[in-house]
C-alpha cells in the first residue's frame, strides 16, 4: 500500500502498539444484569445478587477508564504481507479514441428526462380535456376519469358524475399523472441513448401504440369503470402527445444523434476504463473527491 | 511498479465517536419513549373506570426547573471549556439540584396521586399509562443524576480537567435529551390528555 | 507487474490452543476486548443455537410428518415453534451477522479495533446470557412433559394470550425478559458500529469508498437503533402488565389487543431488513470478488440500501390485513410494501450485472451467493404476492407465508451466511475450509432447502395455517407435509456436513495466506489471522477496492470511479 | 453476446411455473375430502382474489422468468472456463442510464399492480350496507371453538355455520360480525373468503356470498393456544329451502324424551348447566357451546371428532383426551352416570 511512508507515525514507537487492556468487568456487569432481571422469574436473591454484579461490575468497569484508560503494549512482529495478483492484465473494452461518449450520464439526463416528462404530461393534457370538452362539453371528464377511478372506490359512475368538478379527483389525478410522467420521462431518457435513430419516431409513435396496448390489454381489469369510459382513439392521441414533446425535448438536451456511432456498451453509458472522461486527470486524485 | 502519488489529505477529521454514540443511543431512546407517547395517547379516554386525567395537577414549577437545568449545564460546559473548573463545579451542581427538586416534585405528585386519589399502575388504563410514561423519564432523570453526581464528586477532588470538556459534553448531551423529553412528555400527560 | 511486498508486521505464530495452558486460554476469550475475538464468540455462539434451532425445527417436522402424530404433545409443540423462531431470529441472525460485523468492519474501514472495544465485549455477554436465559426456561419452574416452562405464545407473542389470565406461570416472562437482556446487548452493539463506522474510518476512507458491506452494516445498525428499541419498550409494557397489573394489553379492562400488534411489527419487519441488509452486504462482497469485476452501480446500490432503510419502516402493517384495518389504510402499506420490491429489485438487477461479463469462479462461496440471488428472486416475488392485500387474506398466517419468510431467511440470510463463513474462514483462522466438503455442503443444503420449502408454498395455498401441531387427514396435505419433512432432514445432513467440514478444516485445512481469494478490500492485507492490532500502520485509500489499485497500478480504481 | 430471447423456453418456463402456482393445488385439492383450497373460489369475494391473484401472479410469474433466465445464462455463459487466460476481465463500475431504466420500470409495474390492488381491496372489503333481510350472523371466537349467534333469527349455534346461497340473479349475501370472546383469532373459509381476525376489544366485520351450496370446511388462522390445531369450522352453504328447514329446527325448543330423565337430572344438577344452555331446561351457561340441538351437527369439539355416542362418552369423560387443551375440565361422573348424560345428549336433535 502507499502508506508505507506513514509507518510508525503515530502509535508507539514501532516497536509495539497500545491496545485496550483485557477487562472482566463486562462479563460482570453483563452477568449481573441478566440475574437482576432473571430474579423476576425465579427467586428475589437473584436479583439482589445480580444488583452487587452490577454494582461491581460498574465500579470495576470505571476504574479501567479513569483516570486513564487502560492500556496493554503489544509487540509488533515482522512479517511481511505479500499483496499480488497472478491475474495483472485487465481485458478492456476495445473502443477507439473517438469513441468518448459525450456527457450522456449524469444529472443533467435526469433533469432532461424531468424536463421532457413534465412537458409531455403538459402536452397530453390537451387532448385529454379536449375530448371530454367535445364529447362530453366538460374539461373534468378525462381528469375525472383518472383521478375517480384511479383509487377504485367507483361503482357503476354515471357519465354525467364523471362531468363534473371535484376537487379529490382532480388532487388524484394530477398525482397519478404527475408521477407517471415522470417516470416515463426518465424511462426514455435512459432508453433513447441506445437506440439512438429516429428518436421522435421511437417515442412519439413506436412507444405510445406499444403502450396503449399493453394499456388495453388488462385495463379491463385493473379498472374495469375505466376501461368502460375510455376512448382509445383519443388516448392513443394523447400517448402520441406526450411521446412527441417529451423525445423533442429529451434528444434535444442529451444530444442523441451524437452517439448514433457509438459501440452499444457506449450507449448503454458502461462507465468503463477507456470510456470515461476522467482518464486525463490520472495525476490528480485530490479532484475526484469533490464528485460526489 | 506504482508511481501513483502518495494520498495525504491533510484534513482527516472525523466525529467524535462518544458523541455519535451518544446520537445513536438517544434515537434508540426516542424509539422508546415514542412507543409509550403512543400508548399514552392511544389509551386517552379508554379507561373502564376509576380517576380520569382530570385530577392532575400542571407541575409548572417541575417544569420550570428541569428546562432550566438544560441551561445551566450549557454554562457548565461553556466553564470547562474554558478551564474554569470552579465556575464549572458550581454550575453542574446547580444542574443537579434542579434536577433533584424535579424528581422530589415528582415524587410528591405521586404520593397526591395515590394516597388523595387511589391512582395506582393497576387502578386503571389511565394509571398504567400515566404512571408508565412519567416513570419511564424519571428513571431517565435518576440515571442522569446518578452519572452527574459521579461527575461532581470527580470535579470536587480534582479528577477532572479541562481535557474531559468532549466526555463532559457528551453526558451533557443526554442531560438535554432528557429535558427535551420532558416537553413531550409534558404536553402529551399534562396539555393534550387532560 | 504489480507484485509489492509490505512490511506489515504481524505475529509470527498463531496462538494454539494447549491443553496446559487451558484456563490461562479459557481465561483470554472471557476477558478479551479484541473486535475479532468477540467477532469470533459471537458466530460460535450463533452457530451453536443455529444447531439448537435446527433440533427443533426437526422435532416441528417429525411431528408433522404425518396427520394426527403424536410425536410432541401440543403444548411442547407450541413451546417448540415458538423457541425456533425466537431462537433463529434473537440467537442465530442478529448475533452471527453482528459477528460478522464485529470481525470485519473495522478491518474494512482500516480501524484497530471498534470505537468502543469495552461496550463491546459487555454487548457481547448481554446477548449470551440473554440466549442463555432463555433456555433455561427449558428447565426453570415446573411445567409439563418435562420441559419446563419454555415460552409457548408464538415469537410474536400476539396479545392476550400473553396475559396472565391465558398464561399463568413464567413461560411468556422467560420471552420478554430474555428478549430484553438480548436487546441491550444487540443496541450496545449497533451504538458501536455505527460509531466505528462514522468515527474510526482510516485516512482516505470517505463514506463512499466503503465497502458495500460496511454501509449495509451501518444501514443495519441505524434500523436496529430504531426497532429493536420499539420491541423492548412492548416488553416493558408486556412485564408491567404482567408483575404490576398494567392494563396495556388487558382486553378486559379496556386495553387493545391490536396495539401489541402493532408495536410488535413496528420491531418486526424492520428486523427482517435488519437480518437481509448485512446479507445484501456480504453478497456485494462475495460477488465482485468471484466475478473478478467491480460491483455495478455503487452510488445506486449505496441508494437502495437507504431507499430500504427508510421505507422498511413504513411497512409494518402488511402483517396486519386481516386485523380490520380500513381500506385506505391497507392501501397505503400494499403501496409502501411493493415500492420497496424496487430498491430491493435494483440490488438484484445490479448483482446481476456485476456477474455479467465476468469471468465467475464458483467456489464455495459463490455458489452460495449465486444461490442466494437465485431464491431471493423468489422470496421477493412472493413478497409482492402477500402485498397484494387481498390475495394476503388468503395467504396470512398460512403455510405459503412461512414458506416465503423461510426462503427470505433461509434462502437469503443462511445461505449468505454460509457464504460468508467460507469467503472469511481463511483470514480467521489462516486456514483453507474443505473445497470438496463445501460443494457437498452446499448441494446437499441448496436439495434439501427446495425439497422443504417449495411444497409449503403449495401446502400453503391449499389452506393449511401455520402455528398448528396436527392437521385434518382430509384436506390433501398428507404428501406434501411428508415431502417437506424429508427436505428438513437433508437439510440437516447439509448442516451436518458443513460443521464437519469447519472442525476438519480448522486442524487439517490448507495454509491460506493472507489473501487467498484475490480480493480487494482492506482485511486481505493483513496477515491471516490478523495480529491484535490489525494494522501496524494505519492503511490509507484512494479507491472503494484499495488492493486493486496495489495489484494494478496501471489501471487503478481511482481513476473511473464517480 | 445478444442473442434473440429464447420465445419457447420463456413460454414453457411461464408454464412451469403456471402449473406449480395455479394447477398443482386444485390437483392436490381434488384429491382432497375435505379441500379448503385457496385458489378454488366458490363466492363473490372468493372469485374477486382469485382473479386479481392470478393478475398479480402473471406479473411476478414473468418477472421470475425474465430474472432467473438471465441470471442462469450469466452463470452458464460467463464462469471461467479452463481455456479462460488467467487475466481479469473488462472492468464495468455502472451505468446509470440501465440503472434509471430498471428502476422506472419495476415503479410502473408497481403502479399498476397497485391500483388493481386497491380497486379489489374497496371493492372486498367496503360491500353496499346490509339492506333488510339480509341475514346477520354473530361471530363470537372462544378458546377453541365457534359460537353462532343469528339475533334476527333468535338461533345460537357453534363451530357449524349455516347461511344461504347466494347467486349471481338472486343475491343473498351474509353479514358477519366478528368478535372474540378471550384471545385473538381468526376466520377462515379459504374457499369462501379471506381470512378476518376475532380481536377481543375490536369488534369486525365481514360479509360472504357464496354462490354454490355445500359443505366448505376452514379452521381458526390465529394461533390461540394449545387447541388452536382443533379449532375446526364448517359452512354449509344452503338452498333456500335448505336454509329455511335448518332455521326451523333450530327454533324449537330441545326435545324433552322422559326416557333420559335421569341424564337431564345430572345435566342440570351438575356443573354442566354452569357453561352450557339447553333451552326450556335450567340450564344458560355462555362459557361453552350451547347444545340445545346438539346432534344436528356433524362434529363435537370444533370438529375434532364426529358427533357420535362414543365420541360423546369419551368427551364427557375426558374432553382433554380427544381434544387436548380444551377448557372443559373431566366431570369425574361414574361411567353409569355418564351414560345417562350421553343418552341425553343424543336426544337433542
Amino acid at each position: 500500500m502507499e502508506e508505507t511512508a506513514h509507518k510508525g507515525a503515530e502509535h508507539g514507537n514501532g516497536q509495539s502498539i497500545h491496545l485496550p487492556s483485557p477487562t472482566g468487568w463486562p462479563i460482570m456487569l453483563a452477568f449481573g444484569f441478566t440475574m437482576l432481571l432473571a430474579g423476576l422469574v425465579t427467586t428475589f436473591m437473584i436479583s439482589i445478587f445480580g444488583f452487587v454484579f452490577i454494582v461491581a461490575g460498574c465500579v470495576g468497569w470505571f476504574h479501567d477508564v479513569l483516570p486513564h484508560e487502560q492500556h496493554e503494549e503489544v509487540p509488533i512482529l515482522e512479517q511481511p504481507v505479500v499483496i499480488t495478483t497472478s491475474r495483472a492484465v485487465v481485458e478492456r473494452v476495445k473502443l477507439t479514441g473517438e469513441h468518448r461518449p459525450h456527457a450522456a450520464g449524469g444529472t443533467s439526463a435526469v433533469m432532461a428526462g424531468i424536463q421532457g416528462g413534465i412537458a409531455g404530461g403538459i402536452a397530453m393534457a390537451i387532448p385529454a380535456m379536449l375530448y371530454g370538452l367535445i364529447t362530453h362539453h366538460s374539461v373534468w371528464y378525462a381528469i375525472n376519469l383518472l383521478g375517480g377511478a384511479g383509487v377504485g372506490d367507483w361503482a357503476h359512475v354515471t357519465a354525467a358524475a364523471i362531468a363534473t368538478f371535484h376537487w379529490q379527483w382532480l388532487l388524484i389525478a394530477c398525482v397519478i399523472h404527475g408521477i407517471m410522467c415522470l417516470l416515463v420521462g426518465l424511462l426514455f431518457v435512459a432508453m433513447l441513448p441506445m437506440l439512438p435513430r429516429y428518436p421522435v419516431v421511437l417515442c412519439g409513435l413506436v412507444a405510445p401504440i406499444l403502450w396503449s396496448g399493453i394499456i388495453h390489454s388488462f385495463l379491463g381489469f385493473v379498472n374495469p369503470e375505466l376501461s368502460a369510459h375510455i376512448s382509445w382513439p383519443w388516448f392513443v392521441v394523447s400517448q402520441i402527445a406526450f411521446g412527441v414533446v417529451a423525445g423533442l425535448i429529451i434528444s434535444r438536451q442529451t444530444h442523441i444523434h451524437t452517439s448514433k456511432h457509438l459501440p452499444l456498451a457506449a450507449r448503454m453509458g458502461f462507465v468503463i476504463p477507456g470510456m470515461t472522461h476522467h482518464d486525463s486527470d490520472a495525476g490528480t486524485p485530490h479532484g475526484e473527491k469533490e464528485t460526489h | 511498479m506504482s508511481t501513483a502519488p502518495i494520498y495525504a489529505d491533510e484534513n482527516w477529521n472525523l466525529p467524535s465517536r462518544g458523541m455519535v454514540a451518544m446520537i445513536s443511543l438517544l434515537i434508540g431512546e426516542s424509539a422508546i419513549f415514542t412507543i409509550f407517547v403512543v400508548a399514552y395517547i392511544f389509551y386517552i379516554g379508554h379507561s373502564v373506570t376509576g380517576p380520569t386525567p382530570a385530577i392532575l395537577q400542571v407541575p409548572i414549577l417541575n417544569t420550570i426547573c428541569l428546562l432550566s437545568s438544560s441551561i445551566t449545564i450549557i454554562l457548565a460546559e461553556r466553564a470547562i471549556e474554558h478551564g474554569q473548573m470552579r465556575r464549572f463545579a458550581f454550575f453542574w451542581a446547580f444542574t443537579m439540584a434542579l434536577g433533584i427538586k424535579f424528581l422530589v416534585g415528582t415524587g410528591l405528585e405521586w404520593r397526591d396521586l395515590i394516597y388523595n386519589h387511589g391512582l395506582t399502575i393497576s387502578t386503571n388504563l389511565f394509571g398504567t399509562t400515566f404512571y408508565s410514561l412519567v416513570g419511564l423519564h424519571a428513571t431517565h432523570v435518576v440515571i442522569g443524576l446518578i452519572m452527574l453526581s459521579i461527575v461532581l464528586i470527580f470535579t470536587l477532588t480534582g479528577h477532572v480537567k479541562q481535557q474531559h470538556a468532549e466526555r463532559i459534553k457528551v453526558l451533557a448531551l443526554y442531560w438535554h435529551f432528557v429535558d427535551a423529553v420532558w416537553v413531550v412528555v409534558f404536553t402529551v400527560v399534562y396539555i393534550v390528555g387532560r | 507487474m504489480a507484485d509489492q511486498t509490505l512490511p506489515i508486521p504481524g505475529p509470527t505464530e498463531i496462538p494454539r490452543i494447549g491443553t496446559a495452558g487451558f484456563s490461562e486460554w479459557l481465561h483470554s476469550w472471557i476477558v478479551t476486548v479484541d473486535h475479532k475475538k468477540l467477532g469470533i464468540l459471537y458466530v460460535a455462539y450463533s452457530l451453536f443455537f443455529l444447531l439448537v434451532g435446527g433440533v427443533e425445527a426437526m422435532c416441528i417436522r417429525i411431528q408433522l410428518m404425518f396427520p394426527h402424530n403424536h410425536f410432541v404433545s401440543p403444548q411442547v409443540y407450541d413451546e417448540l415453534f415458538t423457541m425456533h423462531g425466537t431462537t433463529m431470529v434473537f440467537l442465530v441472525g442478529m448475533p452471527i451477522l453482528f459477528g460478522f460485523a464485529n470481525y470485519v468492519v473495522p478491518l474494512m474501514v482500516g480501524a484497530r479495533d471498534m470505537a468502543f472495544p469495552r461496550l463491546n465485549a459487555l454487548s457481547f455477554w448481554l446477548t449470551a446470557f440473554g440466549g442463555i436465559l432463555l433456555y433455561f426456561s427449558f428447565v426453570g419452574g415446573f411445567g409439563l412433559y418435562g420441559m419446563g416452562s419454555a415460552p409457548d405464545v408464538g415469537w410474536f407473542a400476539y396479545a392476550p394470550l400473553t396475559a396472565k389470565a391465558f398464561t399463568p406461570g413464567h413461560n411468556t416472562d422467560y420471552w420478554a425478559l430474555a428478549l430484553i437482556v438480548a436487546g441491550f446487548g444487540t443496541l450496545g452493539t449497533a451504538i458501536n458500529l455505527v460509531a466505528t463506522i462514522i468515527s474510526m474510518r482510516c485516512r482516505g476512507m470517505t463514506l463512499f469508498r466503503m465497502p458495500l458491506f460496511v454501509w449495509l452494516m451501518l444501514a443495519v445498525s441505524g434500523l436496529t437503533l430504531v426497532t429493536i428499541t420499539p420491541l423492548t419498550a412492548a416488553q416493558v409494557m408486556l412485564l408491567i402488565d404482567r408483575y404490576l397489573g398494567g392494563h396495556f394489553f388487558d382486553t378486559q379492562a379496556g386495553g387493545s389487543a391490536l396495539i401489541w400488534i402493532h408495536f410488535f411489527w413496528i420491531f418486526g419487519h424492520p428486523e427482517v431488513y435488519v437480518l437481509v441488509l448485512p446479507a445484501f452486504g456480504i453478497a456485494s462482497e462475495i460477488i465482485p470478488v468471484f466475478s473478478r469485476k467491480a460491483i455495478f452501480g455503487y452510488s445506486t446500490m449505496v441508494g437502495a440500501t437507504i431507499a430500504i432503510f427508510f421505507i422498511s419502516l413504513a411497512v409494518w402493517a402488511h402483517h396486519m390485513f386481516t386485523v380490520g384495518l380500513t381500506s385506505v389504510s391497507i392501501a397505503f402499506f400494499v403501496l409502501a410494501t411493493m415500492v420497496i420490491a424496487v430498491p430491493t429489485g435494483i440490488k438484484i438487477f445490479n448483482w446481476l450485472a456485476t456477474m455479467w461479463g465476468g469471468r465467475l469462479r464458483f467456489d464455495t462461496p459463490m455458489l452460495f451467493c449465486v444461490a442466494f440471488v437465485f431464491q431471493f428472486v423468489i422470496a421477493g416475488l412472493t413478497g409482492v404476492i402477500l402485498a397484494v392485500a387481498p390475495w394476503d387474506w388468503e395467504l396470512h398466517n398460512s403455510y405459503f407465508v412461512i414458506a416465503h419468510f423461510h426462503y427470505v431467511l433461509v434462502g437469503a440470510i443462511v445461505f449468505n451466511i454460509f457464504a460468508a463463513i467460507y469467503y472469511w474462514f481463511p483470514k480467521v483462522t489462516g486456514r483453507m475450509m474443505s473445497e470438496k466438503l463445501g460443494k457437498w455442503h452446499f448441494w446437499v443444503f441448496f436439495a434439501g432447502f427446495h425439497l422443504t420449502f417449495d411444497p409449503m408454498h403449495v401446502v400453503g395455498l391449499l389452506g393449511m395455517p401455520r402455528s398448528i401441531y396436527t392437521y385434518p387427514a382430509n384436506r390433501g396435505w398428507n404428501t406434501l407435509n411428508m415431502v417437506i419433512s424429508i427436505g428438513a432432514f437433508v437439510q440437516a445432513i447439509g448442516v451436518l456436513i458443513f460443521v464437519w467440514n469447519l472442525i476438519q478444516s480448522l486442524r487439517h485445512g490448507k495454509e491460506a495466506g493472507n489473501d487467498p481469494w484475490d480480493a480487494w478490500t482492506l482485511e486481505w492485507a493483513t496477515p491471516s489471522p490478523p495480529p491484535p492490532y490489525n494494522f501496524a500502520v494505519d492503511p490509507v485509500v484512494r479507491s472503494r477496492r484499495p488492493l486493486w489499485d496495489i495489484k494494478h497500478p496501471d489501471d487503478p480504481d481511482w481513476k473511473y470511479e464517480e | 453476446m445478444k442473442r434473440r430471447p429464447n420465445l419457447p423456453l420463456i413460454r414453457s418456463g411461464v408454464f412451469i411455473l403456471a402449473t406449480f402456482f395455479v394447477a398443482l393445488p386444485p390437483a392436490l385439492g381434488a384429491v382432497a375430502r375435505a379441500s379448503a383450497n385457496t385458489l378454488a373460489p366458490k363466492s363473490t369475494q372468493a372469485h374477486e382474489i382469485f382473479s386479481l391473484a392470478m393478475f398479480a401472479l402473471a406479473i411476478v410469474g414473468g418477472i421470475f422468468v425474465v430474472v432467473e433466465s438471465l441470471l442462469t445464462y450469466a452463470v452458464i455463459k460467463f464462469r471461467r472456463r479452463k481455456t479462460d487466460p488467467d487475466q481479469e476481465p473488462p472492468q464495468v463500475y455502472g451505468s446509470l442510464r440501465i440503472e434509471l431504466a430498471w428502476t422506472v420500470i419495476p415503479i410502473l409495474i408497481v403502479i399498476v399492480l397497485f391500483l388493481t390492488t386497491a380497486r379489489i381491496i374497496f371493492a372486498v372489503q367496503d360491500p353496499p350496507p346490509p339492506k333488510n333481510g339480509d341475514l346477520q350472523v354473530t361471530v363470537v371466537g372462544h378458546q377453541f371453538w365457534w359460537e353462532f349467534r343469528y339475533p334476527t333469527l333468535g338461533i345460537v349455534t357453534a363451530n357449524e355455520l349455516h347461511i344461504p346461497v347466494s347467486t349471481r340473479q338472486d343475491p343473498d349475501p351474509t353479514y358477519l360480525t366478528l368478535l372474540s370472546a378471550d384471545v385473538d383469532h381468526s376466520f377462515w373459509v379459504p374457499e369462501l373468503a379471506g381470512k378476518t381476525d376475532l380481536i377481543p376489544n375490536h369488534p369486525n366485520h365481514m360479509w360472504i356470498s357464496p354462490h354454490k351450496p355445500g359443505v366448505y370446511y376452514g379452521q381458526c388462522a390465529q394461533f390461540c393456544g394449545t387447541g388452536h390445531a382443533n379449532m375446526l369450522l364448517t359452512v354449509y352453504v344452503d338452498t333456500p329451502a335448505q336454509f329455511a328447514a335448518w332455521v326451523k329446527s333450530q327454533r324449537r325448543p330441545a326435545v324433552d324424551d322422559p326416557a333420559v330423565a335421569a341424564g337431564r337430572h345430572i345435566f342440570e344438577m351438575d356443573a354442566c348447566a354452569n357453561c352450557h344452555t339447553i333451552n326450556g331446561t335450567t340450564a344458560h351457561g355462555t362459557y361453552g357451546p350451547d347444545l340445545t340441538h346438539l346432534m344436528s351437527r356433524a362434529t363435537i369439539g370444533a370438529g375434532v371428532a364426529a358427533n357420535t355416542a362414543a365420541n360423546l362418552r369419551e368427551w364427557v369423560k375426558n374432553p382433554n383426551s380427544l381434544k387436548p387443551g380444551a377448557h372443559m375440565p373431566a366431570m369425574q361422573l361414574t361411567n353409569q352416570q355418564i351414560d345417562e348424560v350421553v343418552a341425553y345428549l343424543t336426544t337433542l336433535h
